[in-house]
């Protein structure tokens, strides 16, 4: 057989089977719509430089404070004649990095206090399970409101309590991803193969328990860009005056008769991102998981 | 043969995916006589589960789609009836059994009343007093003791489970009952005794049976006729006897005959059937066993055989001509 | 068969397997097996569903740990080596499954199923020989080829199952336990599988441990059988000598619950025995099959029956047997 | 079950000491002290340290731990509020009491909308009834809920004049705030109730009670729901959980004195007392809610219901 | 509140409540429990001092005190009590109640900031009592002003339950029925009120948190009363109105404070002509309509001259904006390029009015080349640090004093609380600085005060450290058919409002 050409074989299979996934992801209108407005976003947010310089979205005029859209503003001015569109915009990039990076850290927390609890079981998983138990009980805002204070509203302050909060999604899934997936045959299979635990973890566990995991992982930017904004009108959020979809959110509060589009603009920044991102996870779901689909 | 209870004339059915259509069934007919048991064996696939579910038009709404024939139950066709007629026969004049007992079961239901329910749903006003005495009734005749109708299937065995489910099925006293494949997930001694007591059940009411399986075992010992199914066509059909003893067969046949290691006598090597079963979305022009027959000849990949009919005996193959004559597999079994 | 002088390939003395359930009632899913097995034979383990054939083997495997007893590879104990060890041992060792859809990781290609346990014992020193070596397993399992880089799912189960074969003879094992391979199959295709292990059987000189409860396809395939009833061995005799002299009353209703494809028997009734399979859980003392045994008398209620060889290579455990 | 009950009752107690233990934990790294924020920022620092060691505020975490442990079991006390001097129980409980009956609305409002919507858009996959709802309950879901809550505000009280803008004198001071909290889980149950009736829909059971002639709506509300309801009572009991801790946005928004935003505007105050019974008793809710869901279960599913009477001590 | 109802306004003045809002609960009703303004408010129409306070017309007036008579040292203050006060249970108030009040206000050190100056109160007969100070303190009006007097008899029957429950230990016009800390207060009128029972007969204060929800409430007649208003939405409060609405200065004002002391970009804040700079480069207008919605007054005033009679009014430098001259001072300091401050440091919410502040600072500085961050964090985190001079830039607020020497909080070495700028040991007079101080106080002769206190202030002026910038307005609304008075920024007394 030859060889270089089984290895291009290989790799051109496995394109195919992302290529199934995302021929059934396509399937899904809703998930299409959402991935075209999810990267229309992302391309804004990372073109956000040259179609609106960062200084506009700082630069304060109080002498045309309060507009409504117009031409020279295309989605009006704020409280301080600063432009609401630059600010969405560049807003976008630390409101979705924060999601993102958030996602990711909690996931690898979560993930990892989940596959430890799965695997070893024993003494471990009651003691990691029954933490979290407890950990649960406790109002997330808890620990949001203690960092914060804390250490101050920043970007990392912020990323550790959101992680906080949402890291114990992660070990339950993972965990009894974990579970569900060492009782199966292909495990027993590795292991009577003389594979150590480690490789199959590795190898056959988390790769299998990968789409549920992304599946998660996506529902639940979605969630953190809520929860971020939710944080913001509580005060707690990213610290003035940068941009920041949920701190113009809430900046926008007392503003809400007078200068409604500065609370419509910013709300629908996030509606549309978390509704994109959602349908994305569906479509996701669905797509990974053909069972669901009849 | 006398009366036909069941009457499927040029039956297709299809599945329409968002992917692709499958083709499950391709103008099959089949007769099953007032009191007779007809078998439908076939592999994986086959379609014999599809076949069962467009009689009942339990096909799934979304995706599965009669798309030629009719279906004669006492001379009425199923297709044409109005949903209200049709829940009158579901249940009441068909029963089917289905093939899983685990999961055809309502786990949040006890036994009792799911049987109830089936007595409640085609007799109206019924008390409270009968529909009890006739589950009593009912678990008996499969062997149950009343007493356990408060339980929950988790409770039973696997092969009590399927004794619920028939229990449930003949609650109404059908009259034709469709068995798919009734023990096949059941063990050997628990399968032995399921299987007599259909028969039991069966000889003593008198109903007409469709027995869905690819146990050529289970066949001759409750079928009185056969239908052999491949890739959605039934390639061979006739009474137990011309099927086993007969003398001429459909090579699929032969060659499930030939895949069977024997009890009685012991070969080196079976005689198993090459390839597999054709996809069922992209079926072979011709004949659909081509591709996997020793007997194939040019034409079978070509041109779609004709069934031809010796008395109770009909195959679908190239290698007969109008009688069943020429290149013959032989006798199967003993 | 006469096999005293060599040593068996493997043997299992009083290998028990209890399971502790949640609320501390134990299962015994294989309860005191001595089984030999000598290299060449075939040896087939029937019983019904529950019965403790997959625990059996997979404890000869030492996918599970057992909970007592011994077990022996070529005269060396195993129950107790070192994860190291085992390792090694996996290499002589090897289980094919039940399920061929369940026990192939669906995310790897077949050409890397198959190679997986090359790659885990560093068999061959570079990619290319190992890939290579695959090749030749798929040539020798009868699946082409050209399914290399296919996905299980993509493939159906017969084809599935000889990955899982082709997956097993990688590291060429001497012994392997065949836990059911064909009952997810189709008759057809399960011909094609059963041949398949006949033919490597001969020309690898394997010796198979084959479970399964299809009583044709193990008479077909074995030469010894052992009957399995709730965790322990009824009866155990040579193929043969089974099917025509069945003894103990189990494998007597087995054999006749059979339904045979054969139109002549029509007519005979199955000989039933009542009732289903008792629970496995805190069995107590006493013959396993007594409550479904027409012959049970009282001593079967409260004594277990030994093993009896009633006959060269015929073992029994029932007291109906019993000369004393 | 019974034992299951009282062991998971039991539960109650590690989880008491560690929320507490937690708390302190949380505590003692947020900045200032409970005399600075009483006295203000004219009394001098002997006097804030003096009122601190009074309070057993500058004990080491830990004792303060221990302290508050025995007070709350041998004396059954938890102290009262540095900041308002009542005892702390007579403090929290009725805004705990107004919480719980927020979040009960919450719970009940979103399911009362979520599921019937859920069956509906399942068993009319793909028609207008799956679609409409469907695409609605992604969008609301991505509205935060303070935006949600504020349009309530400004159309209803504002607009129509119809529901008073804050507090909770009559019932129709609920019926915004429990909206605003109600909405976003609604879209979940409405999701999670699609998928798990599309689920049930497919099991074989369903297909056995068509084959015995059931009428549809009784193949789908007695056997397809019953056995779809599983996961959506969790869903139901982690809303419930999630509400009485996350109903802060409604009560602040609409001015409702419920447990939450106490907890966080004490906060500022380290009023320890105060935070510390207050999330006990969120902590204790939140375990019982779930141990009420498992008890619903194993009435829905006598498979349950077995595995828990299986299981000992 | 029920539902937004009008039938009320049916109801006889007897009946009809009159509901206010407070922003937060009212903790306590101890007036010794806070010094938050929101709860003073409240407390005062349950309790009265010695003195009171005319917003009005500026200064302060005899309340509970009749006579008052100076030793000649200026160290001793003889009161006489105003005739048949009656305290709300009944009891007459005698001269032990009000030294009851001050020695347990004197053990509070909450208020160690009006009662540092007191050697000991003595009750010479029933109606008569004498407080000694410690040094003479002409300011002593305000601590007049702010210790309530309380019946000894009530307080002492309630014991540790006094402020948690209802008591009538107070002498004002009404004494509270009903408490519930997270909800609302039930006031009733006291029949038997020395000036003669109020107007108005039932009030109610209700919590509301949010000001949205609580112009709603206002804009529904779920209020009669609502002052605090925020200002963005001040149109719509007006034409809900009509005319009964004012928008009166307030005495908070919001400052900028720079530490002299940072180390930070190599002390670049020691740098007089910077810090000049960045004075200059303030602009107070936008602040103002940044953070008042242009309804605030920019002011150079350390507190208000219309309502502290003894605050300097003129002869200060005030920093008039003016960018070229902050341009050219940078440029001067040897940074011609701009350069880096560092921080600017606040508290409270990100939308308050201290954060809008700090970004139109920031904003400000930028325009003249000075580059600084906005932090804005909880006040717990924040005024440690400012007392510790551990910022940059800070914008901070001070309110609620009516006597000019309020200012030695901020400028003396000695004082607690509010002291963001060390003086002590800095390149400036801070010697004289201290000395204006203990002058200011030692003299009741106004002009003599207003003197000592304007060197004072255009030292700190000059030093370039602390700059006032906004004093605060107060928005007020009523309902069409109540009556108030003179409306005033803080102390409005409800006795004095009736229905039309
Ligand atoms: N809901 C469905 N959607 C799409 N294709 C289906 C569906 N149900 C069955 N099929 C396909 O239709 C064909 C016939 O299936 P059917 O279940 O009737 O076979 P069967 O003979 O009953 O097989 P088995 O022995 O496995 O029960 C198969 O190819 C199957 O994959
Ligand atoms: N991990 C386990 N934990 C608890 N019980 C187990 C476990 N594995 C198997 N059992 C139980 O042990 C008994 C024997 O199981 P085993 O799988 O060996 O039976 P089997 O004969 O292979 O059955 P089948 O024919 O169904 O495969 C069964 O009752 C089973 O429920
Ligand atoms: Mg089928
Ligand atoms: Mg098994």
């Amino acid at each position: 057989m030859n060889n270089a050409m089984k290895h291009s074989e290989i790799s051109f299979k496995k394109q195919s089977q992302s290529k199934e996934i995302w021929r059934r992801f396509k399937k899904s209108k809703g998930a299409v719509i959402g991935l075209v407005m999810l990267s229309i976003i992302l391309l804004i947010l990372l073109f956000a430089d040259v179609i609106v310089p960062y200084s506009i979205a700082t630069k304060q005029d109080l002498a045309n404070k309060l507009q409504g859209p117009s031409m020279t503003h295309l989605f009006g001015t704020d409280s301080y004649g600063r432009d609401v569109f630059a600010r969405i915009v560049h807003g976008g990039r630390t409101s979705i990095s924060i999601a993102i990076l958030a996602t990711i850290s909690s996931c690898i927390v979560g993930s990892a206090l989940g596959a430890i609890a799965g695997y070893f079981g024993g003494k471990i998983d009651s003691i990691i399970m029954r933490s979290l138990d407890i950990f649960m009980s406790v109002p997330d805002i808890l620990f949001t409101m203690a960092v914060v204070f804390a250490l101050g509203a920043n970007f990392t302050n912020l990323l550790v309590a959101l992680t906080l909060a949402y890291f114990t999604n992660y070990v339950r899934l993972v965990r009894s991803q974990v579970l569900n997936l060492a009782e199966l045959d292909y495990v027993e299979a590795a292991r009577a193969g003389g594979s150590s635990s480690a490789r199959i973890i590795a190898s056959h566990i988390l790769p299998n328990a990968m789409g549920v995991i992304i599946v998660n992982t996506t529902l639940n930017v979605s969630k953190i860009i809520l929860y971020e904004s939710t944080l913001s009108f509580l005060g707690l959020g990213m610290p003035p005056p940068a941009p920041e979809w949920g701190l113009m959110l809430s900046e926008a509060r007392e503003f809400m008769r007078t200068s409604p589009h500065l609370l419509f603009f910013p709300a629908m920044a996030i509606v549309l991102t978390a509704c994109s991102v959602n349908l994305i996870g569906d479509g996701l779901r669905d797509a990974l998981d053909p069972h669901l689909k009849s | 043969m006398n009366e036909l209870i069941l009457d499927i004339d040029n039956l297709s059915v299809i599945y329409k995916t968002d992917l692709e259509i499958v083709k499950a069934v391709n103008g099959i007919s089949l007769k099953i006589g007032k009191g007779k048991t007809l078998g439908l064996v076939g592999e994986t696939g086959a379609g014999k589960t599809t076949t069962a579910l467009s009689i009942l038009r339990l096909l799934p709404e979304n995706t599965g789609k009669v798309t030629s024939g009719s279906i004669k139950f006492e001379g009425d066709d199923l297709l044409d009836m109005d949903e209200h007629n049709m829940r009158q026969i579901r249940g009441g004049q068909i029963a089917m059994v289905f093939q899983d007992p685990m999961t055809s079961l309502n786990p949040v239901m006890t036994v009792g009343d799911q049987i109830a329910e089936a007595i409640i749903m085609h007799n109206e006003g019924i008390s409270k007093e009968e529909i009890e005495k006739r589950v009593d009734e009912k678990l008996t005749m499969v062997g149950i003791l009343p007493s356990r109708k408060i339980d929950y299937p988790h409770q039973f065995s696997g092969g009590m489970k399927q004794r619920v489910v028939i229990a449930m099925a003949l609650a109404c006293e059908p009259k034709l009952l469709i068995a798919d494949e009734p023990t096949t997930a059941l063990d050997v001694t628990i399968q032995a005794q399921v299987l007599m007591m259909i028969k039991e059940l069966r000889n003593r009411l008198g109903t007409s049976m469709l027995m869905i399986t690819h146990d050529l075992g289970v066949v001759a010992k409750t079928c009185d006729d056969v239908a052999v199914m491949y890739a959605g066509e039934i390639v061979e059909a006739g009474t137990v006897y011309d099927i086993f003893l007969g003398e001429n067969h459909h090579p699929y046949t032969e060659g499930l005959f030939g895949s069977i290691p024997n009890l009685a006598s012991r070969t080196k090597r079976l005689n198993s059937i090459p390839g597999l079963m054709p996809d069922p979305t992209n079926l072979p022009e011709g004949c659909v066993f081509a591709p996997r027959c020793k007997y194939c000849m040019d034409i079978c990949t070509k041109v779609h055989p004709n069934t031809i009919t010796e008395g109770t005996h009909s195959l679908l193959c190239h290698l007969f001509t109008d009688k069943l004559c020429g290149k013959a597999g032989g006798k199967n079994g003993k | 068969m006469e096999n005293n002088k060599v040593t068996p390939l493997i043997e299992t003395v009083e290998l028990k397997k209890l399971f502790k359930l949640n609320g501390g009632a134990r299962l015994h899913a294989v309860d005191g097996i001595n089984l030999k097995i000598y290299p060449g034979e075939t040896v087939g383990v029937v019983g019904e569903s529950g019965c403790g054939k997959s625990t059996l083997g997979r404890t000869i495997l030492r996918l599970i740990e057992p909970t007592s007893g011994q077990i022996y590879y070529n005269g060396k104990e195993i129950t107790k080596i070192k994860a190291r060890k085992l390792r090694e041992l996996r290499k002589d060792i090897q289980i094919i499954f039940q399920d061929p859809y369940s026990s192939i990781d669906p995310r790897k290609s077949v050409i890397d199923v198959i190679a997986e346990y090359m790659f885990i014992h560093k068999v061959y020193k570079n990619r290319i020989d190992t890939y290579n070596r695959a090749a030749e397993l798929m040539d020798l399992v009868g699946l082409a080829r050209r399914y290399a880089n296919s996905y299980a799912h993509e493939l159906d189960g017969g084809r599935r199952q000889r990955i899982g074969i082709a997956r097993a003879l990688s590291l060429n094992p001497k012994f392997i336990v065949c836990d059911e391979p064909v009952s997810a199959l189709d008759v057809s295709i399960q011909a094609q599988i059963l041949n398949l292990l006949m033919d490597l059987e001969e020309e690898l000189g394997l010796t198979y441990m084959f479970v399964t409860h299809n009583l044709s396809v193990v008479k077909h395939i074995s030469t010894k059988i052992m009957v399995m009833y709730l965790g322990k061995c009824v009866e155990m005799a040579p193929s043969d000598e089974l099917f025509n002299n069945p003894l103990h009353p189990y494998t007597k209703a087995l054999l006749k619950a059979i339904p045979e494809p054969d139109i002549s028997k029509r007519d005979e009734e199955f000989t039933l025995i009542k009732g289903e399979v008792s629970s496995p859980i805190n069995v107590k003392p006493g013959c396993r099959f007594a409550k479904r045994c027409d012959y049970c008398f009282e001593r079967c209620t409260h004594e277990d029956p030994d093993l009896l060889e009633v006959s060269s290579d015929h073992f029994v455990s029932c007291f109906l047997l019993d000369k004393n | 079950m019974y034992r299951y009950i009282i062991k998971r009752i039991l539960f109650l107690i590690p989880t008491v000491l560690g929320v507490v233990l937690i708390i302190y934990f949380v505590m003692n790294i947020t900045p200032g002290d409970p005399a600075r924020a009483m006295l203000g920022s004219s009394a001098p620092q002997a006097d804030i340290d003096k009122l601190n060691h009074e309070l057993g505020y500058d004990l080491p975490f830990i004792q303060k731990y221990i302290n508050y442990i025995y007070n709350m079991i041998v004396k059954q006390d938890f102290g009262i509020s540095y900041f308002t001097k009542q005892s702390v129980f007579a403090e929290i409980w009725p805004r705990y009491v107004v919480t719980i009956k927020l979040a009960l609305m919450g719970v009940v409002l979103s399911s009362i909308i979520g599921i019937p919507l859920g069956i509906y858009a399942a068993v009319k996959q793909y028609s207008l009834w799956d679609t409409v709802p469907s695409i609605f309950a992604f969008l609301i879901a991505a509205v935060p809920s303070f935006v949600l809550g504020m349009i309530l505000l400004f159309i209803f009280s504002l607009k129509l004049n119809l529901l008073p803008s804050y507090g909770i004198s009559s019932f129709s001071c609920y019926i915004m705030p429990a909206l605003t909290i109600s909405i976003p889980p609604a879209a979940m149950n409405l999701r999670f109730t699609k998928s798990s009736m599309l689920e049930s829909i497919r099991q074989d059971f369903v297909r056995t009670a068509r084959a015995k002639g059931a009428p549809e709506n009784i193949v789908i509300w007695k056997h397809a729901l019953k056995n779809a309801m599983l996961p959506i009572i969790t869903n139901i009991g982690l809303n419930l959980g999630m509400l009485i801790a996350g109903a802060v946005v409604a009560e602040k928004l609409f001015s409702i004195p419920g447990i939450g935003s106490l907890i966080v505007d004490r906060i500022t105050y380290k009023d320890e007392p105060v935070i510390i019974a207050g999330t006990i008793l969120i902590a204790i809710c939140f375990t019982i809610v779930m141990l009420l869901v498992d008890v619903i279960y194993a009435y829905i599913d006598p498979r349950i219901k077995a595995k828990y009477a299986k299981m000992k001590g | 509140s029920g539902k937004p109802v009008t039938q009320e306004n049916n109801q006889t003045p007897e009946e009809r409540t009159l509901k206010l809002r407070v922003s937060d609960s009212v903790p306590s009703l101890d007036w010794e429990q806070s010094t938050s303004l929101r709860a003073v408010k409240v407390w005062h129409q349950m309790f009265e001092g010695l003195y009171g306070m005319d917003e009005a017309k500026g200064g302060y007036y005899k309340e509970l005190a009749k006579d008052v008579s100076l030793s000649d040292d200026q160290l001793e203050y003889t009161i006489t009590l105003q005739d048949g006060v009656k305290f709300q249970n009944g009891e007459d108030l005698k001269a032990s109640d009000v030294v009851f009040s001050y020695k347990r206000a004197m053990k509070n050190p909450r208020f160690n900031y009006v009662t540092s100056m007191i050697e000991d109160v003595a009750e010479i007969d029933d109606s008569t009592v004498k407080v000694t100070l410690k040094t003479p303190f002409s300011a002593i009006d305000h601590t007049f002003f702010s210790i309530k007097i309380v019946s000894e008899k009530e307080v002492l029957e309630q014991g540790d339950k006094f402020g948690t429950i209802p008591h009538k230990a107070g002498t004002g016009p009404y004494y509270v029925t009903e408490y519930n800390v997270a909800t609302n207060i039930k006031l009733s009128a006291f029949e038997d009120y020395w000036r003669g029972a109020p107007a108005v007969k039932k009030v109610e204060y209700r919590v509301i948190s949010d000001d949205a929800a609580a112009i709603i409430a206002f804009e529904n007649n779920e209020l009669d009363y609502l002052e605090d208003a925020p200002l963005t939405d001040w149109e719509a409060l007006l034409s809900a109105s009509g005319d009964n609405n004012s928008l009166t200065k307030g005495n908070d004002v919001l400052f900028l404070g720079v530490n002299y002391l940072s180390p930070t970009n190599n002390n670049i804040l020691a740098n007089d002509k910077v810090r000049q700079a960045i004075f200059y480069a303030v602009n107070k207008k936008d602040m103002n309509s940044a953070a008042c919605n242009g309804y605030g007054v920019e002011t150079p005033y350390y507190m208000p001259p219309e309502y502290v009679a003894t605050s300097p009014k003129d002869g200060f430098e005030t920093y008039e904006y003016n960018k070229d001259k902050a341009k050219q001072l940078l440029a001067e300091a040897g940074y011609p390029d701009g350069v880096d401050v560092g921080t600017i440091l606040t508290y409270g919410a990100n939308t308050g009015d201290k954060a809008k502040m700090a970004q139109v600072l920031q904003a400000n500085l930028a325009d003249v080349g000075i580059t600084a961050e906005v932090s804005v964090m909880d006040s717990a985190v924040v005024l440690p640090r400012l007392y510790d001079q551990d910022y940059d830039i800070c914008i901070y607020a001070d309110s609620n004093n009516f006597d000019f020497n309020n200012i030695r909080q901020m400028v003396h070495s000695e004082s607690v609380g509010m002291y963001i700028v060390k003086y002590k040991d800095g390149p400036f007079n801070w010697k004289r600085l201290e000395e204006l101080v203990d002058l200011g106080v030692s003299t009741s002769d106004i002009e003599e005060r207003v003197g000592y206190y304007t060197e004072l202030w255009s030292i700190v002026m000059d030093s370039a450290t602390l700059l006032p910038c906004l004093s605060k307005p107060v928005p007020t609304v009523w309902a069409s058919d109540l009556e108030i008075g003179t409306p005033v920024p803080s102390f409005y007394k409800i006795r004095t409002f009736s229905w039309k």
